[in-house]
């Protein structure tokens, strides 16, 4: 019986060899997003879902690319690594030409493989974890926003030089995109030798409150505090900061800077720091976008929409300049030509990092988030 | 009838009331105005009216039964396909022989996508039949089955990442930390019973992932655990296609393995011991069980299992971190163990299918498809408590339970 | 030491949010022996009614102290509705089926319930209006314990001693008492079982309803996930106390939630969850029937 | 006033009741003797709805009850002492009597009754804020009849009152059930494995075996029944 069965495996694995890959739909260009569309982690994938729905909508309006219409297939990921490759050999076998995703950069990294072998070009609106350009490993990934290196450098200059903090701490929700952050932060912070981290912990998202933390953040006598994580977790430490009557700096990622964190922080919102994309609410791209969400559900937008639009955008440019959806020459397209996406004036670098996508800091003021200069 | 329509129209106008803020009601404080949909109002009203006549058939036909099962008519009336599946050779073996073949040639004909979540299913048939003997056959309620899963995939993630152990190497490795962690945890829960078992349980599935969150300097924390490799098969270079056909294979493989060791094991002294245990503790023990080994043995056992699949789970996904092993992956294959039918073997078989696959074909339904999931879960309990598939000695064990439960009531 | 107290008084608060939670499951098990995972839903649900509903009294015009108690009083009927619910549909069919059954309808529930509310409103975290008011006597140790955290520990002891009197003195309280004692015996002197479990779900929901409101208004937020952690907390402090105990659901509520805030305070707040966990194994290895449970009668 | 035609209970598939019937007149104390697992604690159990007879029907008073909540058969006046006693353990000795009145409102009346049991068993009144799980068997035996009591009960069914008693003890217990059926005009029910001291106490007597009634007759007469004799009274 088991001999047989090894038999035939063998005959498997050499069959498996010769199947040609996967072919290619024609009439329509087939894009897949995938992310977290259901479940707790939902807000941060829905958004760039939506995006891409739009713009697809309105390209397939004015005539497609290259006269091809474009077709979006969402395909939920959960965040989670397992249903990440489940989403991505799906995306595959349906035969996507081109991904927009992972939203979490773990899944992103579960993922990645499978596209790679079937040579599918992912960009993702949101996964920022650095190894997923620098190492090299993932060369058909691209992302419309910028490692979290950056920030957490600008964050700690900030936090040290504008605001002169001599003892800062850093907290973190122990996410990889939280955690990320506030590593580098506290890397710079170190290698700065303006400062001392004087608490470096991590807060777990969904507890019921954190005063004890913010207490251990009082007695640490910090002059600033930094964040690494969602808008959730911050809007209750700086509501219970509040609470608690602490006036210290707050410095938040980008994961903070967004409607959700001014509708849920209220209030306790002003003053707080975020680093974010820099501000592109003048582009007109941007504008527009935005208005067109607004008019079509009533709402804000959500976290990464912009950086979701930008992808979406990159990706339809680069079809059109590659004249098709050929890997090489997409992906000589995604890193020659500028785009005006929503996110600004684009194109990416040789390891798939965009160019042209920096990091502002910005302050909440008045209820909204204005850019310091 | 004029009655049941009355009654289900007073259970529709309950449940508008019931639904009427959640459903109705959305206030949109940015611009602040209330949003008023009043349109789900009536597909609440619809809805309830129709599941509620159907509800009350339902609830008739199960008392129906019920009351003939009582009467012992059970036989007569409805002998189940299951049963004469397992049972009359003739029906047995031919669906046994084409069984095996949609299985041998399942990856060959359909593309890589069906393969893989072919492979997580059977990942989760291997969990369900590990924790099948935890729960189904000793009666150990463990909600945090997940925690040797976790312990498997990242005995094989750390090993490979910091000494390049292969894949071969470590899925024993990992099936013993499993059972190692089996032993150690079951430790201190030996005393404790039924309720406090699940709790307690339930902790160490948080703690685990808790551990693996912040234990960076071993388990790269959050940012988890890449470029793990696929099974390799003597070095030969595989595509991601082959080698999920590949993978595929070993899955089979190692369920039938498993199915063979727990089915001897079903039969042999320590499993008739365990399923003593699940029927009374007390009288197990003075017929000299000794109840500390027959427990942790069972608790090792199943957490092997869960090492071995956390092994292959590592290598299916190439990439781990702690998202995948959360108190509702434990939820998920406790539900496969009950809606199988608590120690059925090929009941928990075709509960794993079920549930893994459905989400997956279901993807349409996408937002919904956790809604319908919890729904199923209930009204599997009510409406087909003995598990899709009837453990084969469990028409005597059934009522078995149904007196004793009314003697500790009674 | 003005450390200690700080994190004394965090930990107070959360423990008594704890127990109000704590005390439904505790009231439910001890009666049905069912450990009802949909519970921290309930606390979710009463959490939402009383958001959208001071949601439409703002938009209309009502200020302050009208919204509170006009809100909270919606959301603990409607929690209390629910309860009831719930229990007729999940488990009062499951009334004599083998114990893992209900549990697994629970956890079902438990699921449907959180999507349900996910998809009827929203998955993303809504802001929850401040209800309570900074009263200006608790300014000078606002840093240990502000005004919210004031009403949230007075309003769970009041409740707590409610629970206490309808229990001990009222015909319902008698009732449920003799039911969890004895349940064929209640049924033997009159006592209609079927609703005094239904009363219990009653009852054990609008307390968690009040921990909802008092929390949503304490953190500023909600989600529709905010009741599954609550959910495990409150259960693991009703069996630290003695699962079926009442006073020991509100001291293993106290005990967890200090237990929290010192972990996180003295060692480390990434840990906290593991310190929560650890005590529960810690006393069930010492005093396996928690810390005021009696020792269970094994029936032969 | 209680009758029972052709009463089938059943435990699962386990038929427990064989086509019992059984008759009971207002006043009257009638005895239901048989060993132990014959089906005497069904038979009660059954009447009060606890497990509801599969066939047959139960009157009492002429309305139809084997279709009712044990609480409604209560409420109707039909009483159970059950077997083991099932005092509330939990619960003082003053609040197992308010148990038993329940279902009644007449505050009043209510704090007569109690002062009536309190008569009847002078011990209880001594041990009223003691907890019903600390009071000795005899003690438990008292009080579970005079929670009884406090339902003002039309027919009074008692499960065993002897099991497990000094002698003494039950020789008081069965002179107070006389007095409750003489005072009070309580019909009584009395299920006993005592075949001797229940027959002395009763007017009429069944004889139940495996589920079923064998036997029915005055009690005196049974008392001289070989069989009974036999079976029953060891002698």
């Amino acid at each position: 019986m088991r001999k047989s069965v090894i038999k035939k495996l063998v005959m498997v694995a050499l069959l498996g060899l010769i199947m040609p890959a996967t072919g290619f739909a024609a009439d329509t260009i087939k894009i897949g997003v995938a992310g977290p569309h259901t479940g707790d982690l939902a807000p941060y994938g829905i958004p760039t879902k939506e995006a891409a729905e739009m713009v697809a909508a309105q390209v397939n309006a004015a005539g497609g690319v290259l006269g091809m219409q474009v077709e979006v297939l969402p395909m939920d990921d959960q965040c989670k690594p397992e249903i990440a490759t489940n989403a991505a050999t799906k995306l595959v076998s349906e035969g996507v030409d081109v991904v927009i995703g992972h939203v979490c950069s773990g899944a992103t990294k579960a993922a990645m493989g499978i596209y790679k072998e079937a040579k599918i070009i992912a960009v993702s609106p949101s996964a920022t974890n650095p190894p997923l350009t620098q190492s090299g490993d993932y060369p058909n990934f691209y992302r419309t926003i910028a490692p979290d290196d950056d920030q957490g450098k600008l964050a700690s200059d900030f936090a040290t030089d504008k605001l002169g903090a001599k003892r800062i701490a850093i907290l973190h929700d122990k996410g990889d995109y939280g955690k990320g952050f506030a590593d580098f932060a506290k890397q710079f912070i170190e290698a700065g030798g303006k400062a001392e981290v004087v608490l470096f912990e991590g807060v777990t998202p969904g507890a019921m409150d954190y005063s004890a933390v913010v207490q251990k953040v009082r007695r640490e006598k910090a002059d600033a505090v930094i964040f690494g994580g969602y808008h959730p977790e911050a809007s209750k430490l700086v509501s219970q900061m509040h609470k608690k009557r602490m006036k210290i700096p707050f410095i938040g990622p980008d994961g903070v800077k967004g409607n959700g964190f001014l509708e849920i922080a209220g209030k306790d919102a002003e003053g707080v720091y975020a680093t974010g994309p820099m501000d592109v609410s003048s582009y007109a791209v941007n504008q527009k976008a935005k208005a067109d969400y607004i008019s079509k559900y009533g709402k804000e937008p959500g976290t990464f929409f912009d950086q979701g639009y930008a992808a979406m955008q990159v990706i339809l440019n680069a079809i059109e300049v590659a004249g098709g959806t050929e890997y090489a020459a997409l992906e000589k397209a995604l890193k020659n030509s500028y785009v005006d996406t929503a996110v600004g004036k684009i194109k990416f670098d040789a390891k798939g990092d965009a160019e042209g996508v920096g990091f502002s800091v910005f302050q909440v003021q008045d209820g909204k988030f204005v850019e310091l200069k | 009838m004029v009655d049941n329509i009355k009654r289900s129209l007073l259970v529709s106008i309950w449940f508008v009331f019931l639904t009427f803020p959640l459903m109705v009601v959305k206030v949109n404080t940015l611009k602040n105005i209330v949003e008023w949909r009043w349109i789900n109002m009536l597909w609440v009203a619809i809805g309830a009216f129709v599941l509620s006549i159907v509800w009350r058939w339902a609830m008739e036909r199960r008392q129906l039964k019920n009351k003939k099962a009582e009467q012992g008519e059970e036989e007569s009336v409805l002998p189940g396909f299951g049963q004469r599946l397992l049972e009359d050779p003739k029906i047995f073996k031919p669906v046994l022989i084409a069984l095996a073949l949609v299985t041998l040639v399942f990856p060959l004909v359909v593309d890589i996508y069906q393969t893989n979540i072919m492979v997580l299913a059977l990942i989760f048939v291997v969990l369900g039949l590990g924790l099948n003997v935890t729960v189904g056959l000793a009666g150990l309620l463990d909600l945090g089955y997940v925690a040797f899963f976790a312990v498997g995939a990242y005995t094989y993630g750390v090993l490979n990442s910091f000494f390049g152990f292969g894949f071969w190497i470590s899925l024993p490795l990992g099936g013993l930390m499993g059972a190692l962690f089996g032993i150690v945890l079951g430790f201190p829960i030996l005393r404790l019973r039924g309720d406090y078992l699940a709790i307690v349980t339930l902790g160490f599935g948080s703690i685990a992932k808790i551990v693996i969150e912040n234990w960076e300097e071993v388990f790269n924390g959050a940012k988890g655990i890449a470029n793990i490799p696929r099974p390799g098969f003597f070095g030969a270079e595989m595509s991601i296609h082959t080698a999920t056909t590949y993978t595929y294979y070993l899955m089979i493989l190692m369920v039938l393995f498993a199915i063979f060791i727990t089915n001897r094991l079903k039969d042999s002294r320590i499993g008739r011991a365990w399923m003593a245990l699940r029927e009374d503790e007390i009288a197990c023990v003075a017929m000299g069980v000794d109840m500390a080994r027959t427990k942790l043995g069972a608790y090792a056992f199943g957490a092997f299992w869960a090492g071995l699949a956390g092994v292959i789970f590592a290598s299916r996904n190439t990439y781990i971190n702690p998202n995948s092993f959360t108190f509702m992956e434990s939820a998920l294959v406790l539900s496969i163990v009950v809606m199988g039918g608590m120690g059925s073997i090929i009941g928990v078989i075709v509960a794993a299918l079920v549930l893994i696959l459905m989400p997956e074909y279901l993807r349409a339904f996408a937002e919904y498809r956790m809604l319908m999931f919890g729904a199923v879960m209930v009204l599997m309990m009510i409406f087909r408590p003995e598990g899709l598939i009837a453990n084969v000695r469990r028409k005597y064990a059934g009522r078995k339970v149904v007196t004793e439960d009314a003697n500790a009531r009674g | 030491m003005e450390y200690f107290l700080e994190l004394s008084s965090s930990g107070l608060v959360r423990g008594s949010i704890y127990a109000l939670i704590a005390l439904g499951y505790t009231m439910v098990y001890g009666i049905i022996q069912l450990i009802n995972f949909a519970h921290g839903e309930i606390y979710m649900i009463g959490a939402f009614v009383a958001l959208i509903v001071s949601g439409v009294l703002t938009i209309y015009g009502f200020s302050g102290v009208s919204i509170l108690i006009l809100a909270g009083l919606i959301a603990v009927i409607y929690a209390a509705a629910y309860g009831y619910t719930l229990e007729k549909i999940a488990y009062r069919p499951l009334r004599n089926a083998p114990r893992l059954s209900p549990l697994i309808s629970a956890i079902g529930m438990s699921l449907f319930l959180q999507n349900y509310v996910l998809l009827a409103q929203t998955p993303d975290f809504l802001r929850f209006p401040a209800l309570i008011p900074d009263f200006e006597f608790m300014e000078p140790i606002a840093h240990i314990m502000g005004s919210p955290e004031l009403v949230i520990l007075v309003t769970s002891a009041v409740s707590r001693v409610g629970l206490t009197v309808l229990i001990k003195y009222t015909r319902i309280g008698k009732a449920m008492r003799a039911t969890q004692q004895d349940m064929t015996m209640a049924r033997l002197v009159g006592v209609n079982v079927d609703n005094v479990i239904s009363m219990t779900f009653i009852i054990g929901s609008v307390l968690a309803a009040i921990g909802g409101v008092l929390v949503g208004s304490y953190i500023g937020q909600i989600n529709f996930y905010i009741g599954f952690m609550a959910g495990v907390k409150a259960f693991t402090a009703a069996v630290l106390g003695g699962i079926g105990n009442i006073p020991g659901a509100v001291l293993g509520a106290l005990v967890l939630g200090l237990t929290e805030a010192y972990a996180a305070g003295y060692i480390s707040s990434a840990y906290e969850d593991v310190f929560a966990f650890g005590v529960l194994v810690l006393i069930l290895i010492l005093r396996p029937s928690g810390l005021l449970g009696k020792a269970v009668k094994q029936k032969v | 006033m209680l009758e029972l035609r052709n009463v089938d209970t059943y435990y699962g598939n386990i038929q427990a009741l064989k086509s019992i019937s059984i008759d009971i007149n207002e006043g009257e104390i009638v005895t239901l003797i048989g060993a132990n697992g014959a089906g005497k604690s069904t038979t009660l159990m059954t009447i009060c709805g606890v497990t509801p007879p599969r066939n047959g029907e139960i009157y009492f008073m002429g309305t139809p009850i084997h279709k009712m909540a044990t609480d409604k058969i209560v409420a109707m006046g039909l009483v159970q002492v059950p077997e083991g006693r099932r005092i509330f353990p939990g619960m003082s000795v003053l609040e197992n009597l308010e148990m038993g009145t329940f279902l009644r409102r007449d505050k009043s009346e209510i704090q007569k009754d109690i002062d009536y049991a309190f008569d009847l068993f002078p011990i209880l009144a001594q041990r009223r804020s003691q907890l019903g799980g600390t009071l000795s068997g005899g003690e438990q035996q008292m009080l579970a009849i005079s929670r009884a009591l406090m339902a003002r009960p039309r027919v009074l069914l008692l499960d065993e009152p002897s099991l497990g008693l000094a002698p003494l003890i039950i020789k008081q217990i069965f002179e107070i059930i006389k007095k409750i059926n003489q005072e009070q005009k309580t019909t009584v029910f009395l299920v006993e494995q005592n075949a001797n001291q229940a027959l002395k106490l009763a007017d009429r007597g069944y004889v139940m075996e495996n589920g079923r009634i064998t036997l029915t007759d005055t009690a005196e007469n049974l008392l001289d029944n070989e069989q009974v004799k036999e079976a029953y009274l060891g002698l």
